[in-house]
């Protein structure tokens, strides 16, 4: 990653007419300060400049105390740099959607909104993301999550769940004068205002939350002419559950539970996330066989993590036999995982400072057994379903993300490698151990479903050659530094990613000097692939839509937190 | 005998003849399925779970039937008799044997594709009366199924009748018999682009992966029986299960000779002369189960293409090159 | 039940055929395929999956409710789910039964303590098997269901001995 | 008459058999009929909108064509008959037949009919 030098980041916003601050902060780079009115001439101009930052990772909000932070997490691909922007905003403010700027906010602005208690303006689709009308804006640190005798007394708690009203209705600011919209990628398929259920004379029908392809509690609004669908809505929040707020509560050597239950099937890279994140602002060093046990179980899970897209990949276009196929190795790796973390799902096992537990000898004998008859089931299950005609029909040439939308929606990993982007953060921002491992990073050209099934596969194959060098040259040493049970970082800010199977795993990490953070965003790439997804829906039959929402692997616990 | 007794003794064995091969049809599906799958299936319920189904259709019996409110009342009660009659009928013409026929109507063929064309007209009436979005995406599926289906399906089998000079069942089994070159089968399956046409119009015809459009679990939950419940939804599953029966026992008769064992004389194939039918039958569905089990489903335009764009255009071109091979004299298999 | 209008509750006719379709019931559980969160990669993909493989006991799953006997309630239920399982739980049809498998289902889990999180399911819908583990392994599942069809039986079993203690 | 008594029996005794089987069923079943559970099923929310409204099949134009060529299909069935028994003249009459709708499919495909829409 290259520096960003200050000055030519200055030099454009005043170019640009924007009043900036940029400065240099340690553990997070490049930050530059804008007034709140101004972060849409900001954005635009760092977009368009030389500077190339087209590539919005994440946006969200930090609650100072005074004053509530939106925070644009901006790259550079061209130039390799990165920028944090920062908006200043009041309690009662009105966001300015950037979303004609970067689609890629489209979702996360409405999150922001809803959970700080914010409006919104200019935004195409203004309703709250994951929670119903008169939910308290949760991320504010005045509001307080229930306390340990509420949580005793569970009995006080009344449902009424047959008159429970899920409404999530708009959080527009009618008052806000209307921004001037400015150029959208010319593939974009149409502006995602999401699906006009009082005025169509269409069938409008819900797909979701109970499905058997939405791949949890995703809920799909089409509108459906004939079978062909006119214009789909995502709509998600089914599984909020608050990991961003209760790791607000939560010591840090526990936050990893929370991130466990993120993405739930790649535990390691949530823990990973936050433990570097962690490690950074506290400054721990970690040893070198550490790094190594971090990137064998990494691998070892974005296997088993794979597994669940592409034997689902197989159910969603009809073929059962993928399904069980794939869950056969999926069984003989969680042993493995088992073994090692002692826990098949929620492992828990990567704790700032290193990990929990050294390997054992039986653990390696076994995932040696286990890469043996791998290597064979993966290339049977390859052949089986890629190489089916019926398939590659279904999947050639569908739902197609070009290179530039596939950037301006935020899509990452193997969503965006299938689309031409050769970025991958193991190579790219190396992480653990990543530089000392030899690995090809798959990129496909095509951009479709077929694309990315191309990519996903060979990432299966890269990793276990990864893990086979794991295995040969893993370094003699502690698997943890010596870290203090209540660890209490100084007050710090930090970014942190990883390439978890979904794509890039952030962990922005903001810290006070207790002994828990103060804030922490989970960056979900699966969030941003929803939207490619939902974006995409219009135009293609309903048996497309579901194979597409199928091939952006989406993980709803990752989507909702 | 009375003719009417005759006749009701007739239909209480076609029904006995379904009902088994409903029950035992859904235990091989799901021993099948699992076997493929690297799995045990039923096994805890009876010996290796042989007794499964018959829990399952004794649970079904004692469901709650759920009519919605917004239901289509009278052909939702009415689609179950609609799929399930026509069903039935289909095995009229069925030849077990020489003489177990239940009904040896010269024009069988034409009789058993008449009866089996109102199915889809049951489950339409199922899908469409639940007043269910998913069920009547279903129910439109079903009709362009039976669009794509049906011409080349009869195209295929025009070709055999050719063949035999025959529309009875039991005739084009009895043309089949024999031998040429001294051992191969006079079957009428080596007129293969025939045999091929028909397996995969019959594939879409029975709703089999890869053409299951009208249940396809993935994008339609349950497709046109979503809001069945109880025995309704089973009698509906019950008449599936039994369309495919047919149609593979329609495939051994037209292209497998029926109940003949190749190089044994006909008379000394009687005695069991029906297991060797139903052997070969479920030997057909073993097949298509496994089929079942690997293959991914096709997209509805796809089907419609395929159906449209080959299967019609080569039946046709083929009825006609099986004309100039019997004119020609240069048959290879049987013709009389 | 019609016969039991015709016979009467407590007649040894409906109790004795109520036993035989007890055996049925089950030995026939189907479930509704409808996973909300980790648990059900455990609860519903690994437990059909090759090893554990609940077909073995004629547990299967449906998509729809209108054909299945027994819910799952796979996950956190947050004030956005509520409505939803109540509603797919009143579809089903008679009888039925409910697993809430996992500690969020349970109690809440590790996120009883978010105001959008409701603290077990049974505050939604009736639950008559309870799971614990966050997720459970489908080992524990299975047990659930064993549980389930023990309960099945033993309302049955109840009953006539409640018939016959008002008889003698 | 065999015939007949046969088929008429299927018909009556075959609706009989459903009727009955869904007698037996209602009188053995619990009952606990509730507006929720008579709601339509729609992935568990609210269903938005009547589904019976105008349809679009994308395979309509397939439909108009597959009227012409089922008729045409059961035309040839008798023609297949005394195929065997009749000369080469039978052959070409056919073949004027055929050929007539083989024409008629190629200028539906080459119209753009055979597509879904």
């Amino acid at each position: 990653m290259q520096q960003l030098d200050t000055t030519v980041a200055r030099g454009v916003l005043e170019r640009a007419g924007v009043t900036a601050a940029v400065e240099t902060v340690e553990g997070l780079g490049a930050v530059c300060r804008v007034p709140a009115a101004q972060t849409r001439a900001a954005l635009l101009a760092l977009r368009d400049s030389d500077l190339g930052f087209g590539f919005l990772v994440d946006l969200f909000g930090v609650d100072t105390g005074e004053t509530i932070d939106i925070v644009y997490n901006l790259r550079s691909l061209t130039r390799d740099e990165e920028l944090l922007v920062k908006a200043e905003h009041g309690y009662d403010a009105t966001l300015a959607s950037v979303w004609d700027i970067f689609p890629a906010a489209l979702m996360p602005e409405r999150e922001t909104c809803e959970m700080f208690g914010l409006l919104l303006s200019g935004h195409p689709n203004p309703k709250r993301l994951l929670t119903t009308d008169g939910s308290e804006p949760f991320l504010r640190k005045s509001l307080e999550v229930r306390t340990a005798e509420e949580v005793r007394d569970r009995a006080s708690q009344h449902v009424d769940a047959g008159a429970l009203d899920i409404t999530a209705s708009s959080l527009a600011d009618a008052s806000a004068p209307a921004a001037e919209t400015v150029a959208l990628p010319a593939s974009l398929p149409r502006v995602p205002a999401g699906v006009d259920v009082e005025h169509s004379q269409n069938l409008v029908l819900n797909m979701g939350p109970q499905h058997p392809s939405t791949h949890g509690v995703l809920r799909i609004i089409l509108e459906l002419d004939g079978e062909e669908i006119v214009a789909g809505e995502t709509v998600v929040g089914y599984l909020h559950r608050g990991i961003e707020k209760l790791a607000e509560s939560r010591r840090f050597n526990a936050v990893g539970t929370l991130m466990d239950r993120g993405d739930y099937v790649a535990g390691i890279h949530g823990e990973l996330a936050f433990a570097l994140a962690t490690e950074k602002i506290a400054g721990i060093e970690v040893p070198r066989r550490a790094n190594w046990l971090r990137v064998l179980l990494g691998e070892l899970n974005r296997i088993s993590s794979h597994i669940v897209w592409y034997g689902p990949m197989g159910l969603d276009s009809g073929a059962m036999g993928q399904f069980l196929y794939t869950f056969r190795d999926r069984e003989a790796l969680l042993d493995i995982l088992e073994e090692i973390t002692g826990q098949r799902m929620m492992f828990n096992y990567v704790r700032p400072g290193g990990v929990v537990n050294d390997i054992t000898t039986t653990a390696e004998a076994k995932i040696r057994a286990f890469l043996e008859t791998y290597d064979v089931y993966l290339e049977e299950n390859a052949e089986l379903l890629m190489g089916n005609e019926i398939f590659q029909a279904r999947t050639r040439g569908v739902g197609i993300f070009d290179r530039q939308t596939a950037l301006a929606f935020g899509l990452t990993g193997p969503n965006l490698r299938a689309s031409g982007v050769n970025w991958d953060i193991r190579r790219d921002r190396p992480y653990a151990a990543y530089d000392e491992f030899e690995f090809d990073v798959p990129v496909a050209e095509a951009g479709d479903i077929y694309a990315r099934c191309q990519v996903r596969l060979e990432e299966m194959r890269q990793s276990a050659r990864i893990v086979r060098q794991c295995l040969d040259g893993m370094p003699e040493g502690e698997h943890t530094a010596k870290v203090a049970k209540v660890l209490r970082p100084p007050a710090g800010e930090a970014y942190a990613a990883v390439e978890s199977p979904r794509g890039e795993l952030g962990v922005h990490l903001v810290t006070d000097g207790s002994d828990t953070p103060y804030r922490m965003r989970y960056r979900p790439p699966a969030l941003y692939a929803l939207q490619a997804g939902e974006a995409f829906l219009p135009g293609n039959l309903i048996a497309d839509g579901v194979v597409l929402m199928g091939s952006v692997d989406l993980i709803l616990g990752e989507v909702d937190r | 005998m009375n003719p009417w007794a005759v006749a009701a003794l007739r239909f209480l064995a076609a029904l006995g003849l379904m009902l088994v091969n409903g029950v035992v049809m859904i235990y091989m599906l799901r021993k099948v399925l699992a076997k493929l799958h690297v799995r045990m299936g039923p096994m805890d319920n009876g010996p290796h779970g042989m007794f499964q189904t018959v829990f399952d259709v004794l649970k079904l019996l004692t469901k709650e039937d759920v009519t919605p409110r917004a239901v289509d009342k009278w052909l939702y009660f009415l689609a179950p008799v609609i799929v399930v009659v026509p069903s039935l009928m289909g095995y009229m013409v069925l030849p077990f044997s020489r003489t177990a026929v239940i009904a040896d109507l010269p024009y069988g063929l034409l009789f058993f594709f008449a009866v089996m064309a109102v199915v889809p007209l049951g489950t339409l009436a199922a899908g469409w009366s639940s007043n269910n979005k998913w069920s009547l995406i279903g129910a439109m599926r079903i009709v362009g199924s039976q669009v794509t289906y049906e011409v080349p399906m009869l195209l295929a089998a025009l070709s055999v009748v050719m063949m035999a000079g025959s529309m009875s069942l039991s005739d084009i089994v009895n043309a089949q018999s024999g031998v040429f070159l001294g051992f191969i089968p006079r079957w009428f399956v080596w007129n293969v682009p025939a045999f091929v046409l028909f397996f995969i119009s019959g594939l879409i015809e029975s709703g089999q992966t890869p053409f299951d459009m009208a249940e396809a679990e993935s994008e339609l939950v349950s497709g046109f029986a979503t809001e069945y419940s109880s025995m309704k939804f089973g009698l509906l599953f019950l008449s599936e299960f039994s369309n495919t029966f047919l149609f593979s026992a329609l495939l051994v008769t037209l292209f497998f000779g029926g109940w003949q064992i190749p190089w044994v004389p006909g008379d000394l194939v009687q005695p069991i002369a029906p297991f060797v039918f139903m052997i070969k039958t479920y030997i057909g569905i073993f097949f298509i189960m496994a089929i079942r089990g690997t293959m991914p489903r096709v997209r509805v335009d796809q089907m419609l293409a395929l159906g449209w764009k080959f299967l019609l255009p080569v039946s046709l071109g083929w009825v006609m090159i099986t004309g100039v091979l019997i004119k020609l004299g240069h048959v290879v298999v049987g013709s009389r | 039940m019609a016969l039991d209008k015709l016979t009467g509750e407590n007649s040894t006719l409906f109790i004795r055929s109520e036993q035989l379709f007890d055996v049925a019931r089950r030995k026939s559980l189907w479930y509704m395929a409808f996973g909300i969160a980790c648990c059900a990669i455990e609860g519903l993909m690994h437990a059909s999956g090759p090893r554990y493989d609940f077909d073995r006991m004629g547990v299967f799953f449906r998509a729809s409710p209108r054909q299945a006997d027994v819910m799952i309630v796979a996950g956190t239920v947050n004030w956005k789910m509520a409505a939803t399982v109540k509603r797919l739980y009143d579809e089903m049809p008679e009888p039925k039964w409910v697993v809430a498998m996992g500690a969020c289902a349970c109690a809440g889990g590790p996120f009883r303590e978010y105001p959008n999180v409701i603290m077990g399911v049974d505050k939604v819908v009736p639950v008559d098997v309870y799971i614990p583990g966050c997720p459970p392994r489908p080992e524990s599942v299975q047990y659930g269901f064993i549980t389930l069809m023990n309960k099945i039986q033993a309302q049955t079993e109840e009953r006539l001995a409640a018939a016959r203690h008002d008889g003698s | 008459m065999l015939d007949r008594a046969i088929i008429s029996a299927f018909v009556v005794l075959g609706t009989i058999f459903v009727v009955a089987t869904l007698t037996a069923s209602w009188l053995l079943s619990p009952k606990k009929p509730s507006p929720e559970k008579s709601e339509t099923y729609e992935c568990g929310v609210a269903p938005i909108g009547p589904p019976w409204v105008q349809f679009r099949a994308g395979y309509y134009v397939y439909a108009l064509l597959f009227v012409i060529f089922d008729i045409e299909t059961v035309f040839l069935y008798p023609w297949a008959l005394v195929y065997g028994l009749r000369g080469w003249y039978v052959f070409f009459e056919m073949i004027v037949f055929v050929v007539i709708l083989v024409a008629g499919l190629a200028y539906a495909w080459k119209e753009g009919a055979l597509s879904w829409r």
